[in-house]
């Protein structure tokens, strides 16, 4: 069956996802991998949204963190400090997120490209991705893999991922014992290494090299010792990805491969 | 990489002043005396919004946001304005269109989430016309919470080995009973905040449905603070509810009536957001060429936000939203 | 027309609250005191209860300051947080006290009597006393006077009034501008010396003598230049204490003198 | 004086450990599935309160309190309990008559309010068989919302000058902004809170009607949590109100249906408190020979909850304070 490299990575997402598990998301693709969690092995996956909204029954997909699909049916539409204290409490196991450039131990820049005082591209900051990538588990993130985006030195740190390695989180005085988990890209799915908190290439999608990996990524990768290739998306996930989670394609997009 | 050079404290600019004693002179100053506040939307901005205030927005994005009162403020030439970006989306862009603002904390803006960037908001940025202090959405949240807890300072653990620290004002300390480093977040007192609510009455006691998002730290934390709501009620409807009380009236100095006021943003349970009207906003903000004739046809051309909801295409578009809004299979969703 | 002490207490109380102005009442007397204002010169005096209860329409006199009396058709039933961060940002004028010894600097203490490790008495504590005469502008007791209450040196010093007098309560960190204001026996009228912040005799109830104040004072009160008799209750302001603030005489007792 | 010796922090015992990781372990261990947790009050005092716990006891005074679990201690004889004194009335004499307490955080204890004092919880104190650390209703309140907000310590600016504060166990800071002293209050993670609600579903999504006291900090800050609730509802009804749910279900581990569960407390827009009963409770525990024939009777000779409201007249006696409760003259007050 044939899938595009967005309906990949969500599937890939999607797995990652333990039923049972708490996370955030934002819009667009996590939201989606998180809904089709929820569809196939997640049932009890519980979702909250940094504005507030906890445990909705989606009837489509937001178009904002805050916007009222977001607790339609909730089990509860609190606030954002709410949200952002129960994973200061450390209840929620994974965070989703995105960012202009990613360095190799998952530091994420979404503030600017230049100079921060007089900057070539301003983007929007932080947002919440500083607060639940200190302080949610697990970060996982879903990214277009290229060179201009998974660079050796960030143009600015908005979010910490493992920031200069091993032990430096905790050094910084976040949380113990959390960090970025895995790299969703359209060409692989990267975790990190143990000792050195780099990323490290775990597989590859089917039809990709090695090769294509490397000349995408603008800093020296680790690759895991056996290196096995990214499951497809089985037919029923994709089933339900088109037909029940974003029927309307806003996010898979309207090309089938 | 940056983070290294970080020191114990951020260099960023502190914009508004976190000393509870000066905000609780402000507060003992206020008459505690529930009387009638109802005014329209042109007193309320050109009583409580001054030229250099530090503001403060209600809402999320383009959810529940102020958006009458924000049009009012351009209509009044309101200048050199301090902002909490606080996951402003639409707000932001509109006062950056209208050239409102001198100086940002920054937690995210320039942005309408997945919708796009505003090239107008970034050029603020680009062209160096902006002064900048750099925060999280929990940071600013946190700081409200401070202001509205009357302390000058909270601690968090967010922020931390970044250069969303270095670019703050915030400061490293240690916790005395556990010896962790924290971050310290100095308390937010915005001079003035703008909320758009579901209900009040004209005393100012507001009920909001669905998520509070920052709003009621907001309003207690705010040396002034302007509502404009849906619908204006009577008090002794709050008094049958008084658990749903999201702000009391000794928070509220002005209450405008404004249905549809959150307008093209999605107000819950009443309109959803109008993504076209967000889109033409987007398009026309890309070049001074095509803003100004859009702000002068939607917002400087027009009297009043009741004007810019009929070009937008009244009722009827609010009809459309409200059909968009309630798309329960089971019918409308209910407080 | 003859009333008792009680009466004369809380028409003296209640007159001390100036229309407009802010209070956190406890039960009893402070509350009557409160009603009455409301219900005579003060019908804009907003009351909050510490436990969460705002501006009820209070159908009776409440029993406990968290009972269902204190947010009956109140504009807002709320937490105790957001009552003592009102209070914390300075938006609240007088909140009213009482307790088991007083001293000459307004000083209270309801812990114990005797030893902390070992008290020969044990009393509830400071429950929220502490906090509102941190935090609320202007303190007020009301209190039967006698030698074993306003004694020279607390056992405990439970809640703060200008503690060792003067400058004292700024340099112990507490906000400016607070600490205690009258002090309503039914004795006398007592304030607080500008310079010294010691209590200061102001009126004398109908009666009463000097040497009896004295006598009943385990300190030595200072007395302003021009010492005036208490205003008695009013025919009116007796009326609606009670007929209305308390038919059932809960507080004022059944006695008439 | 005592208070000129006042050092930088207090020397009473910290009861609870305020480390945030540690809460932080055990809030990820536990399960984030919302399953069905009705029990029964026995089976629920069982599996989550044991001897030496840090116990945290919902509502206020006689109000909203958990009654009926509060007995359950006492009849399973749970013993060495450390408890936080929130304006703990009625409930904690009902623990110091059972004997069940090693040591307390005051802020108000031993006390009813207007009602009198219980010589029975006074001798605790007077006898020294109590560990005991001062505070105050607003420190406790803030301990529970530095807990609840993930952080070890809160700043605040009570129980500064006082004997309150050197019985206490907080400490004395300066703020990094301003320079003012603040207490820095530690974080309070009970290891148990009992908590009555008017509402809540099997999984333990909870509303609350009228004053919340502490108890949406209270339920967030605890690493187990039981509600008893006055009635038990559908999961569809707290999703038809969302913004009610004031207690989510991933903060519990146990639902308790007790209608009535909080008498002889008032339960707001149900049932008042039985004065009569309160005042029996404060005259029997006056002395042992009288207290335990008292016990014996209403708790340890009782199998559950409903054979002490028997004891105490029933749904009769209930009619009549219900009564009590809606006492506007324009009919019951609503919620």
């Amino acid at each position: 069956m044939q899938y595009n490299e967005m309906e990949l990575m969500i599937c890939l997402a999607s797995r990652l996802l333990e039923d049972g598990s708490s996370v955030v998301v934002g819009t667009g693709a996590p939201c989606a991998a998180t809904m089709l969690a929820q569809k196939t092995h997640g049932p009890h996956l519980m979702i909250f949204f940094e504005a507030g909204g906890v445990g909705p029954l989606l009837p489509t997909m937001p178009i904002s963190v805050g916007d009222s699909r977001t607790f339609a049916k909730a089990i509860m539409a609190t606030s954002m400090t709410d949200i952002m204290e129960t994973c200061q409490r450390g209840l929620v196991d994974y965070c989703f997120l995105g960012g202009a450039q990613i360095d190799q131990y998952g530091n994420i820049n979404s503030t600017v490209i230049g100079s921060f005082e007089k900057p070539k591209v301003r983007f929007p900051g932080s947002g919440g991705a500083n607060d639940l990538a200190s302080l949610c588990w697990r970060t996982l993130m879903i990214t277009p893999h290229d060179q201009r985006r998974f660079v050796k030195e960030l143009d600015f740190l908005t979010t910490p991922g493992y920031l200069t390695g091993r032990g430096a989180r905790e050094a910084a005085g976040l949380p113990p014992g959390t960090g970025p988990y895995k790299v969703i890209t359209n060409l692989c799915v990267m975790g990190f290494d143990e000792e050195t908190k780099r990323m490290k290439v775990e597989t590859i999608h089917p039809g990709v090299t090695k090769e294509e990996i490397i000349e995408n990524t603008g800093f020296e990768l680790l690759w895991a010792d056996e290196i096995k290739v990214s499951l497809e998306p089985t037919e029923e996930e994709l089933r339900i990805l088109r037909e029940e989670v974003d029927p309307l394609r806003y996010i898979i997009g309207k090309e089938a491969v | 990489m940056v983070y290294q050079h970080i020191a114990d404290e951020g260099i960023g600019k502190l914009f508004a002043d976190p000393d509870p004693d000066k905000a609780r002179d402000h507060f003992r100053s206020k008459s505690k005396i529930m009387k009638d506040k109802l005014m329209s939307v042109s007193e309320a901005v050109n009583d409580f919004v001054h030229d250099g205030d530090y503001l403060a927005i209600g809402g999320f994005g383009t959810n529940r946001i102020p958006t009458a009162l924000l049009h009012e403020i351009l209509r009044q030439r309101k200048k050199e304005l301090r902002v909490s970006g606080h996951t402003a989306t639409h707000d932001f862009q509109i006062l950056a269109a209208g050239d409102c603002i001198a100086s940002v904390d920054v937690a995210y803006v320039v942005g309408l989430e997945a919708r796009g960037l505003s090239k107008a908001a970034r050029k603020l940025f680009e062209e160096g016309r902006i002064e900048v202090t750099e925060w999280t959405n929990a940071a600013l949240a946190w700081r409200y919470r401070a202001a509205a807890m009357g302390i000058p300072f909270m601690p968090a653990r967010v922020m931390l080995g970044t250069d969303t620290f270095k670019y703050s004002a915030a400061k490293k300390i240690q916790c005395p009973f556990t010896g962790k480093d924290l971050i310290a977040l100095p308390a937010l007192y915005p001079d003035v905040a703008l909320i758009h609510v579901h209900r009040a009455d004209r005393y100012g006691n507001a009920q909001i449905d669905g998520i509070t998002v920052s709003d009621l730290d907001v309003a207690r934390a705010s040396k002034y603070v302007i509502l404009s709501t849906e619908e204006l009620i009577d008090n002794e409807e709050i008094r049958e509810h008084p658990s749903r009380t999201a702000i009391p009236y000794y928070c509220v100095d002005a209450v405008c009536h404004v249905p549809y006021g959150s307008y093209p943003g999605n107000m819950p349970y009443k309109y959803f957001s109008d993504e076209e009207h967000l889109n033409e906003w987007l398009a026309a903000d890309g070049k001074p060429e095509t803003l100004q004739p859009f702000l002068s046809k939607y917002i400087y051309g027009t009297k009043d936000f009741s004007e810019y909801l009929e070009l937008c295409g009244g009722l009827e578009k609010i009809e459309e939203l409200r059909k968009l809004e309630f798309i329960e299979p089971d019918g409308p969703i209910v407080i």
